[in-house]
């Protein structure tokens, strides 16, 4: 679960990380005002779960409260990679001297929570990386001991020269690992982490991605989710337990399990179709997943096929069926469908099926082939 | 002949009293393995009724199960809420090898409970993940043990169903398993492909392997690495996630970190690299496995 | 350093260990007067940084609260092992179903804090291992992983059958864990851990040692001094730095070094005399350090001798020399002094001494001859 | 020879801008040490003026003081509040020997760092020790050089000042030291007396071993088992504390979890079950060896 700047910012507060004030608006007349409260040159600057937003013309400097006012005006409903911009943050301009990059997430070859820092912050990581890696410095932080104190001094080492910079580099990075892990976060970042004239670190822009695992036992970080900040049909998934993304294609996929989704997909593409979504209905067996999985694929004006393959294992191939009929008669559906089923009581899926009106296939290929043709007429 | 489980393997199993420890447990049952205990704590001094009036002893703690049972293999299935104690409890009880199930366990937790594994020298396979079979003698976990039969395929897979599609295919031609392991897909998982291909490159059983893949991390290009400079066995390979669209969070940093971006054309790439022939559908896995072996 | 009961209680009450209510009074009149408040019967228990205190009379049931008047007077001013009670807790007498043992130490061979538990608590845990040794379960915490739940709960399973109780148990025994490392402990124990009728566990006594080492990161741990509840003497010794411990015999040591010190003890029983105390003025070179020293050795009545035992190491010989020398002006001191110094700075002390009218030793065995010899003239 | 010390000893002193740590290091490089490098954070750059005018280049942490300078051994006079850090420091800098003088570190702090240097493979000495001499090459800590000299015997000892008293007695009578090792008095210590008994035992230059202890614990007792089952030379012992009164704090139950009350009598009497020399006084050491040595 991503969470935004703003909130970020909150997270590291509450760890002691120095963070600039800010406040958020959902209007330009609250951009205004907060701005004039400053009385101060700020940044108005998109809340949404996105990179790139300065590029994107989401971030602006603001010599005084009318700019911000004008300013988040433009900002507020802009669209950036497909997400509407509903707040923004307004934050006092800081004068910076250089700008650093402090992250930290879970790598998977370590199996550990692992830090990244540069001195080169306030452009893409990737790019310092593709261009000077030798100015990045890892850390693995062995889950046993935690981030010890000579660990952070050895990253901030490499940031600053000036003794005062380091000790507070230091602590930031202590108190960076501390939100981390009282966040359940699965990766945070600070880019840029600045300098200012009269010798301050402090964390202008940050990033925090939540492990969704997480969110059973950290009420107040699940309380974060932005259920505007995220695409009705993801967040309508979500919440009936399913896995979804939306892409360009026609064929609407169901399959149960995210590997088996991904190789149906591929196979669409090896056929010739597109995929128009990926959707894991999970290891489940409850009907009305399978109902709610096609609402959530028929909402998709671009799908002219819907395509289900299902090997059984936990899921029953029964269930499944039994979805499929409960979903034709509450759903009006102009698509096709065609049905893979197989594995787990598959006889009686297959029976359920066959009553009502339906005919299914046992091969992946058969079907993927079916549904491209189908597809295209 | 089979890895990681096998005819001597005395299984615990972890939340046999919950609603899908005790539908698996009855199942694995079935299948012949030998479920020696199963862990409620509240629930010792019950007993689990098995199929055909078959009696489990329940126990309280796992190193009451073990001392009593001679139990060496445990399998999770406790809610994810409490999952990561189970696995630390039963890392630390004296089985040798803990499959857990459970999906949604707390990464950070599971960073803990690998690190302890590991000075333990336990082998912990998922979470997250199906399972393993070794057909004809032991099935832990969820794999559906009607698609498997016995034979000189290895099978490793980070995927559950797609799993299952190549395992029923291979069986369809007759070409059974040794033993099937689906590591699981999260990020922090206690067994990898390469554990398996040197499991498997030692069993002398197993004449050929299935590897199956996805986008994400470079423990695929790891494994093709491995097989290449260590293995004698042909390996055949399969990578979901071609069509996938790149991830909207994690992927860069992560890739930064492990000097990969883990997509799809990039593990098929390592793959031929090193001499593992690449199903593009899986369906062309079975018909590669026997060109293998001729 | 050695806390109260009531304040390990409160230091357990932090981290959510059920503890009873309890108050403290300083007078009988108090006593009565919580008591009262309580409304039932309670328990009044002395509160001195000694065992056996009920053994000494210190711990009273009181039916009502003229009773616990009654007994508070008659407690308050007690001497339990050369203490002297100046408190007392006042608290409601608990119905008690069985009586358990839950304690945790910093253990040397396995380099961690280690738990014993034993279901018969009530009693001398001594007694238990040495009675029954098998009604002990000891588990050493990893500092690596602090107390993990399966561990907490194998430890509960020891002590109770019944689901509840061992639920609660687990979890009273993971916060006394936490309380063990957040107070900076080297001791904590629980006795009795009791059960109520009504299927509650409550720690109805408790005793915690603070490693001194950790108050200087301790402020809150560090106020619970009690500088009433130590003799004086030994106050006095810590806050000038001093090691000392007060023993029955009449001849006043001096030394540097714990091991040397005790050495020097031994050594002057094997020439037939009596130490008047253990005293290492440790390895600084400061002379108000041996003017402090003096001062608290000679206000033992019972010493007749001093002797100074110095192996100059980092201590300088010229600096114990000056501080005696200082001492002997501002001290009216009865007792004759013999001294032996050796080590650095050697000749310069002994310089210093012999103007100011001292001989000294050099071998350890005559100075300590020489000083039994005064002690029994 | 000697043990843990000797002329390829490449010192880095951890805190050399300090009272402490300043007056000591130049005692150490006049006593012949090779310092190489010294550790203050925040004085990087900065030479350290040694006796004669040598100098000795600071930094700001020790991996860097290590690769720049190739320092094996390092010493610790940081002030307790940051004394545990900076033995983790140097525990994770790549040097093998750590010697702790510090006195005052919190116990906690020292039991994370212990298993630290275990996982490490790292050998701490102390904290709160004199640390250690072998006379002629090499003094890293505080112990007095000029009571030393070279010779056939091994010396530890728990306590410091104790120890200069026997070391001081030996000399006198021509009996040098291979190497005087003061482990240190704190509960928890990084090395023990097996781990230098052990080495004794395996130098060729060290003929017979004094080992002095005090009340409390179990070190004596085990080291007398090892002494008596794997040691060919000869040892002496002394323990002091046999009048000390029982501690108020600890004592009793510490006592059950290692199965001993730790009194000078149990040590004495252990060490005469397994066939080592008690002296009665610190005076007799010396005839001790003299016989052992004949």
């Amino acid at each position: 679960m991503d969470i935004h700047e703003y909130q970020a910012k909150e997270r590291f507060a509450l760890s002691g990380i120095p963070v600039p004030p800010g406040k958020i608006a959902t209007t330009a007349d609250e951009a205004e005002e907060i701005a004039l409260s400053y009385g101060c040159a700020v940044m108005v600057k998109a809340q949404v779960h996105s990179g790139g937003r300065g590029k994107a013309g989401g971030v602006k400097f603001c010599k005084d409260a009318s700019e911000a006012r004008l300013h988040a005006s433009n900002i507020l409903g802009m669209d950036i990679k497909g997400l509407t911009v509903e707040k923004v943050l307004v934050t006092p301009a800081e004068e910076i001297e250089t700008e650093a990059y402090v992250g930290v997430l879970i790598d998977r070859e370590s199996q550990a929570a692992t830090f990244m820092v540069s001195p080169d912050g306030g452009m893409d990581i990737e790019e310092v990386a593709a261009s000077t890696p030798d100015r990045i410095r890892k850390l693995s932080v062995d889950p046993r001991y935690g981030l010890l104190p000579h660990q952070a001094l050895w990253l901030a080492n490499f940031l600053y020269e000036d003794p005062s910079l380091i000790r507070q580099a230091s602590s930031a990075i202590s108190q960076l690992y501390e939100s981390f892990v009282e966040s359940g976060a699965s990766m945070t970042e600070i880019n840029p982490l600045i300098t200012t004239p009269d010798g301050h670190i402090k964390a202008i822009d940050a990033k925090m991605s939540i492990d969704g695992n997480e969110l059973f036992r950290r009420p107040d970080v699940a309380d974060m989710r932005d259920l505007s900040a995220e695409p009705a049909s993801e967040r309508k998934a979500r919440e009936a337990g399913l896995s979804y993304v939306k892409l360009d294609g026609n064929v609407g996929c169901c399959v149960n399990g995210a590997g088996l989704a991904m190789a149906t997909m591929d196979l669409v593409k090896y056929y010739g179709g597109e995929p128009a979504n990926f959707l894991d209905i999970g290891g489940s067996s409850n009907p009305d997943k399978v109902v709610s999985a096609l609402e959530i694929i028929t909402s998709d004006p671009n799908v002219r096929v819907i395509l289900f393959n299902i090997f059984g294992g936990i899921t029953r191939c029964d269930d499944v069926a039994n979805g499929i009929v409960e979903a034709t008669k509450r759903i009006d559906m102009q698509q096709p469908i065609v049905i893979r089923l197989t594995g787990t009581n598959e006889e009686l899926g297959l029976k359920i099926l066959q009553e009502a009106g339906f005919s299914a296939y046992t091969s992946m290929d058969d079907v993927v082939e079916k549904a491209v043709d189908l597809a295209k007429g | 002949m089979s890895i990681f489980i096998d005819d001597d393997t005395r299984l615990v199993v972890q939340g046999i009293t919950g609603r899908d420890g005790s539908f698996h447990t009855s199942q694995m049952m079935e299948y012949g393995t030998r479920v020696v205990a199963g862990v409620t704590p509240g629930k010792g001094g019950q007993d689990f009724a098995g199929p055909g009036g078959e009696k489990v002893p329940i126990f309280n703690a796992m190193d009451e199960a073990v001392s009593k049972t001679g139990a060496n293999t445990s399998v999770v299935y406790v809610p994810p809420a409490f999952a990561a104690d189970a696995i630390l409890e039963a890392t630390d009880s004296g089985v040798s090898l803990v499959v857990a199930i459970t999906e949604g366990v707390p990464v950070l937790d599971m960073a803990r409970a690998h690190a302890f594994a590991r000075d333990k020298g336990v082998r912990i396979l998922g979470p997250n993940c199906p399972g393993l079979i070794s057909p004809g003698k032991a099935k832990v976990g969820i794999l559906p043990a009607q698609i498997v039969a016995e034979g000189p395929i290895g099978v490793v897979s980070r995927s559950g169903t797609l799993t299952y599609e190549a395992v029923f295919q291979l069986t369809s031609v007759g070409l059974g398993q040794t033993t099937c392991v689906g590591i699981g897909g999260d990020p922090l998982i206690g067994t990898n492909f390469i554990d398996c291909l040197e499991a498997f490159e030692l069993d002398p059983g197993t004449e050929a392997v299935v590897m199956i893949g996805e986008i994400g991390g470079t423990d695929e290009q790891e494994a093709a690495v491995f097989v290449k400079e260590r293995m004698s066995k042909p390996v055949v390979g399969f990578i979901a996630g071609q069509t996938a669209p790149p991830g909207r969070q994690m992927g860069h940093a992560g890739a930064i970190i492990s000097g990969s971006a883990g997509t799809a054309e990039e593990k098929m790439k390592a793959f031929q690299d090193n001499g593992i022939a690449v199903a593009e559908r899986p369906a062309d896995i079975v018909s590669l496995i026997q060109d293998a072996l001729k």
